[in-house]
């Protein structure tokens, strides 16, 4: 099994999520972070002072799939959440050694 | 020295007892009595209990604005629009008061001349020329006056609240500038000429000399105690068009656009309602029995509105919810707005029972049928709310619905009229009628000519990323 | 025509000057000389300076409710059930305006008759029949009068925020339908009644005429300014019989249930203190010394029990908590309440010194011990500093101690009376032992009533997730 | 009996409209005319409409600083320190009133005795003594009385927001107990001091009799309307004396210190602006024409200043900001207190178009040069707004100007007096330097004291880690 | 050493992190996370507007530990997190190359 | 290629990532996490009522990298973030097998 780790821009949530849930991915886990890259944040100004934050908001999602699905997962969510531009954001793969569901104690392949 | 006030009919009293109470009035029969000789208001004709209420009320619209309405339109938007709609709604309280006191005040409350008189006012006080802390403005009872400049200053906060409130319209997809300077054409092409027509004349001691010098509206019989018309039928149209004109949010109907802070929305609907009595019992300009009345109208037909949104909620979608009780309250408000001095408690709560289904339809059913963006129900809540009220305000208004009639001014000393209520309602008609046409065509034509000019949508890009950090350089928050 | 008016003793001058500033009152001597011919009170009787007063105050209270209570148990809550909190105080705000107009006006303030006169009120002004724009209503002096609506829709914003206190004793945990229930059928046979046991007597005009139409505990002499029974003690007492009849919070102990907001409840508390102005000074019904007095002894008090539980806060944890000072700060205005006519300045400070220690052990060691889950102390602030304020009254109300004592008003001219502390204090403790058994009784009938019939508790699930979600459909914050 | 009053120059009328309106006045015409009989303020010459006002003041002002300023400032500060904010405001006001109840009304209000008389009261009144319900003041009418416990309050609310103010220059970098102790020294060595100085005066009726009972800036001439020196000079001094003895934040310049919430501060500001109506019309302690007055110019004042502000952001980031309209709306506000009641709105517009630039070049350019951190701009703000209102204030008071010119007092019935600008400038001038100097002096004195005895600064890794949980106890937000 | 995640209820937290720490785990890091799964999320109604988030707020925990512990620690996490009901969540595992502590620069397991 | 993820404290987010910009890590994801382990969490008092949290905010970084590159990451991180007080965090290394780049579909270390 994989896990595939991607970040992604805010706004190409739900489009990567249908992407997803078509190619039979059941479910993920998406939590919100700040990436910092190229893409250059937002310069902010209170009373004069000026903070360039660097940080841009992004939401990481984490999908783990069967081996088998990997790619089509990977190649998904590069289609659905690009938009050409700067920061469009990463994905990132990497093995994982067991899975469990909480619920009935399945493992593995059967618990995702 | 001929003096401005508010309303084309004011209350009518259930019986002579309120006007008995009136000393400083008792002091001037001979001027009363004698129309030929010029009135002339002193200063005895002030009760500074008058003066206090006048200057409560004003505080309390302003709070209806800032906070009030910026907080109950803020906390609708996404996180990242909430500064947008904060300052969209305090630039345009700050620019409406510099307005109001340049050149609005006299557009509204003073006679124009020629045939333009009924439509709007002259020039004679711009910049406030002539108004001092010793001169006086009429209210809706013989020998009764306010300091002018408590006056001035209510009507200003009126002039503030109304423009802010067309922008919930098309919050989140604005351009900051643009939307400024509509903002002073607006006021000075619609709403100056609309209060004038509305609210404008001479007062009780100077009508029965001057009994043409009123505004077209006024003239017409309409009643709108409040601003039923002036306020939130004006806006509501002017937001209407502009959600048309400026187009749907990007991904409206596809994203979930869930308000970012309903805490923020109960806190605002909530100064609203407190403010809002400022609104509605302090257009009455004087504090007795009648603004008392006003007062508790305001609060019932509230109240009602409220539980009546709640138990739409439960009944389709099984929950009641706060945001439709707020919405409901807000809605209530609105109804009651041109009827709060006309209406009695009960005639106020079945107003309030009633437009809480009206304005559901508009912004569920009529929304999606007509497929436009109101981001905020501006259309849906106050220019639908208005128009209910205005109308309503023809029908509760009726004494034999225990309603206050209308008072007959054109004789010396004022005394109750006959009331028919289908002529009634057909003035009130009428009035909305020219409302809604003057503010939502000249709308239209400043939205159009903005669009094609400096433009007034900012890029998809920045409405994605959003208008504060884009347009203000700031966030909202920082947690 | 009888007049209604509130509190059963009311403060007496320090000398007779405010009597003398009464022009009005002296244009009657014959009518208060003579009470055999029936007294009728005119329009010249109202000064607008006290309508004003009384409609400001009207709207603080209202500020009191909502925002303010809504925010200060809202931030108490954990988020996933703010909505529902803020909903239950704006909906409980909305139903008990339409109840009081429509039933509860009539059974407070009228007199009754026959048996029952003491302690409930008649339906004479059911859905408000008879009163109009110029009917007035009685204050303490005689001789001076209000527009009748003001006294309404004030004494209406005591029937929405008494309410809407007992919800935070059981927060977090109950369904909002059943309460909303409860809470009409226990403002009608709680509520009303208490309400006119003390706080219904003719006026002072009237009473000579008229000398057993009163409340019952008015007649005992009990006093109580601004609501400490009728309010405070009455809700307080309700909430613990309520929160131990739907029982403690899933996890209550076991998980952190830290306030999502302390940010909101500050907000909250100080709208309450700001509000409450209205509440207490506005209860004077005249805007005099005597409102002056209210209103410092509320903003003394208040500090002074704000400090106190600062400084026990920092005695006991080593640090003084924002939480500690608001809660003190409350716990102050409930003590106030009931004395705030009746107690100097500096007796006042006494009070609010006090309150809080006791408060405190309430909070802590009597809610750890009687292991009940009154999830926003409900009980252990408003019923505990309620009792205590009103024992205080009797104490604090002596003019040895440079109190106010009392006003006989059973002579035409009411005089002030022979002060006599036990027996003041013996008659505070009866109301408080009625208040606390009747609203208690009828709060645990009713509490069992809707749990063995449509459920009162929802699913364990549902309180895991939240109410806001399940009950209304919403979240409070999508940032 | 002697009264006490506030301003040492009371606003001039256009003309003796208003003093012809005060009937209560007329009926002591032998009293006024013969000083050498003492004068003796009935309860006949208190009017209700001035005490509802000022009573709503009082509420308004307490409004301003909780939840208002709390709100302005918390907002500003990141989200660790938050609850220190908030606590330190609600705080500080809890302990001012008291503060101001035992010894401060005293000190400022009373006459005092000796070669000290004109720079501080006596203590005649400790712990109010000697006051009660029917014991008056005296306004800037002869012959007009507001109950004395009205002007206690209503200044015990000036006395509860200044010190507050100060706690803005070094926010997230003070312990909390040393504050306190700071700022009960600080009141009773600066403010009640310079209240006196400047605000002390027998009052109209009685300065014929007692040519020199007066504080000694109040003798000089300088007019403060509201509190330009009282209040924002001497605070804004304060908290600039406070932020370099307690040094820079941790991280200051280098770490980014973005508001938290810039909602919060919004609600704080449009709040400050709703209650500072309160602070300024109230100071007028009548409900007249010139309260109107003075509620207009606070109105236009703080509108053109916010506009300026947000111009000047255009022009130099190319995005107006919302917290540049609201510390412009801050500044205007600071900057119309001192004039309020003597400038027309069009010198108000210009006193607040030309604020906002002042402030913007202090709270940028000359912080960033001064190596100082101030954190929230209290001395940018208050201190430079004050200064410049305090001397706008001899320029706009100009009858040619428009202005309201200066009262005569020393006849027994007061008139205009001769305006000369240049003298008026000089003076207040004066009355600037004395509060910069004596504030300043000695805040450096008791900062220093502080620092050196008990430590006025938590530890580096206490402000890392924040306020709120170390010195509190709690977190602001548990979402 | 591997690097347990895992996905749970929220009120679940508190029971787990006593199971972790009663079986000898000293450390953990934990996020507030957003699932996506088999549960369906609530519907949220705004003035007529229907939103069917889909996403449920979730909590999600991550401890690293040496390879004798994992067993331990993905059974007490099943066993402490368990409701029955769908949603429960999940644990995955993967590995873990190389571990520092901050402080002192010990490494590896000594630095858990 | 690796994924370095550290766990630090917040102030020093800004020092970490000067750090790691000036080692030439051109990207990395930020993500506000509490941390449970030795360094005990403040108490909160409500009312009286005691919460002993436990969790202590910290921050977590996630960068990946080239395998060349880890050592310097693993010690510019620990070099900036140490305070030498209790709680200034771990580093954990792990395996990635593949990382795309979302708006040019670059794979590997050239999407990095
Ligand atoms: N080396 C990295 N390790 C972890 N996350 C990264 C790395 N580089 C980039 N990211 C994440 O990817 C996001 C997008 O990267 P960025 O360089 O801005 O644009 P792009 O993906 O178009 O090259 C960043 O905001 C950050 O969250
Ligand atoms: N394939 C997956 N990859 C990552 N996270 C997942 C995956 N499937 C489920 N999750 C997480 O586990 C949670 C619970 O899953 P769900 O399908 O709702 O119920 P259950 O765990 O009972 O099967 C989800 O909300 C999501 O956070
Ligand atoms: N075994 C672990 N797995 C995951 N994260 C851990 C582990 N141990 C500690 N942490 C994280 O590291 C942080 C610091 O750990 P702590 O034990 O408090 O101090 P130190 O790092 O100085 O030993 C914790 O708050 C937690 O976020």
């Amino acid at each position: 099994m994989k896990l595939v780790i991607a970040i992604i821009k805010p706004f190409k949530l739900d489009e990567v999520r249908e992407a997803l849930t078509e190619i039979g991915v059941a479910g993920m886990t998406v939590t919100e972070v700040k990436g910092f890259g190229r893409q250059k944040g937002q310069t902010e100004i209170y009373r004069g002072a000026e903070y360039s934050t660097n940080m841009v908001p992004k939401i990481k999602i984490e999908v783990v799939c069967g081996n088998d699905l990997v790619s089509k997962v990977v190649e998904s969510i590069q289609a659905s959440a690009n938009t050409g531009a700067i920061g469009d954001g990463k994905i990132f793969v990497l093995d994982v050694g067991q899975a469990v569901r909480i619920r009935t104690g399945e493992t593995d392949e059967t618990a995702l | 020295m001929k003096q401005s006030t508010k309303f084309g009919l004011a209350a009518g009293f259930a019986g002579a007892a309120l006007f008995a109470a009136l000393p400083a009035w008792a002091q001037a029969p001979a001027a009363a009595a004698a129309p030929a000789a010029p009135f002339v208001p002193t200063a005895a004709m002030v009760n500074k209990g008058d003066t206090a209420w006048m200057l409560v009320s004003s505080a309390l619209v302003l709070m209806m604005s800032v906070p009030g309405l910026a907080l109950f339109y803020g906390g609708l938007v996404r996180t990242k629009n909430m500064l947008s709609v904060l300052m969209q709604v305090f630039m345009i309280v700050c620019i409406a008061a510099l307005v109001w006191a340049s050149w609005g005040y006299t557009m509204a409350f003073t006679g124009g001349s020629g045939a333009l008189a009924p439509y709007v006012g002259g020039f004679g006080k711009l910049f406030l020329k002539g108004v001092d802390a010793s001169t006086l403005s009429a209210t809706f009872s013989n020998g009764v006056y306010i300091p002018e400049y408590a006056y001035v200053v209510f009507q200003m906060t009126f002039a503030c609240i109304t423009p802010a409130l067309i922008v919930g319209a098309f919050a989140e997809r604005v351009k900051f500038t643009p939307l400024m300077l509509f903002m002073v054409a607006w006021m000075t092409i619609v709403y100056f000429p609309i209060a004038h027509m509305v609210w404008y004349w001479a007062g009780p001691d100077f009508l029965p000399a001057a009994p043409a010098d009123f505004g077209f509206l006024y003239g017409k019989g309409a009643r709108d105690f409040a601003g039923g018309t002036v306020v939130h039928i004006n806006a509501g149209i002017a937001g209407l068009v502009g959600c048309i004109v400026i187009g749907k949010r990007v991904g409206y109907g596809k994203e979930p656009m869930p308000p970012h802070s309903l805490t923020m929305t109960m806190i605002g609907a909530s100064l609203l309602w407190v403010g809002w009595f400022g609104f509605n019992a302090g257009s009455n300009l004087e504090s007795n029995g009648l603004a008392a009345l006003a007062f508790i109208n305001t609060f019932v037909a509230t109240a009602a509105a409220a539980v009546s949104w709640a138990v739409i909620d439960q009944v389709k979608h099984g929950k009641p919810s706060l945001l439709g009780a707020v919405t409901g309250a807000v809605a209530g408000l609105v109804a009651i707005t041109p009827a709060s001095g006309f209406a009695s408690p009960m005639t106020s709560i079945v107003l309030g029972l009633l437009v809480s289904p009206l304005c559901f339809f508009f912004v569920t059913t009529v929304k999606k049928l007509g497929k436009y963006d109101d981001s905020l129900d501006v259309f849906g809540v106050h220019c639908i709310g208005g128009i209910f009220g205005a109308l309503g305000t023809g029908i509760v208004a009726d004494p034999a619905l225990g309603g206050q009639g209308w008072i007959d001014y054109t004789a010396p000393v004022a005394k109750a009229g006959v009331y028919d209520m289908a002529t009634q309602l057909w003035t009130q008609a009428e009035a909305v009628g020219i409302t809604l046409g003057w503010s939502g065509g000249v709308s239209l034509i400043l939205f159009l000519a903005l669009k094609y000019t400096v433009g007034i949508r900012p890029s998809e890009e920045v409405e994605h990323e959003g208008l504060d950090i884009n347009e203000h350089g700031e966030r909202a928050y920082n947690y």
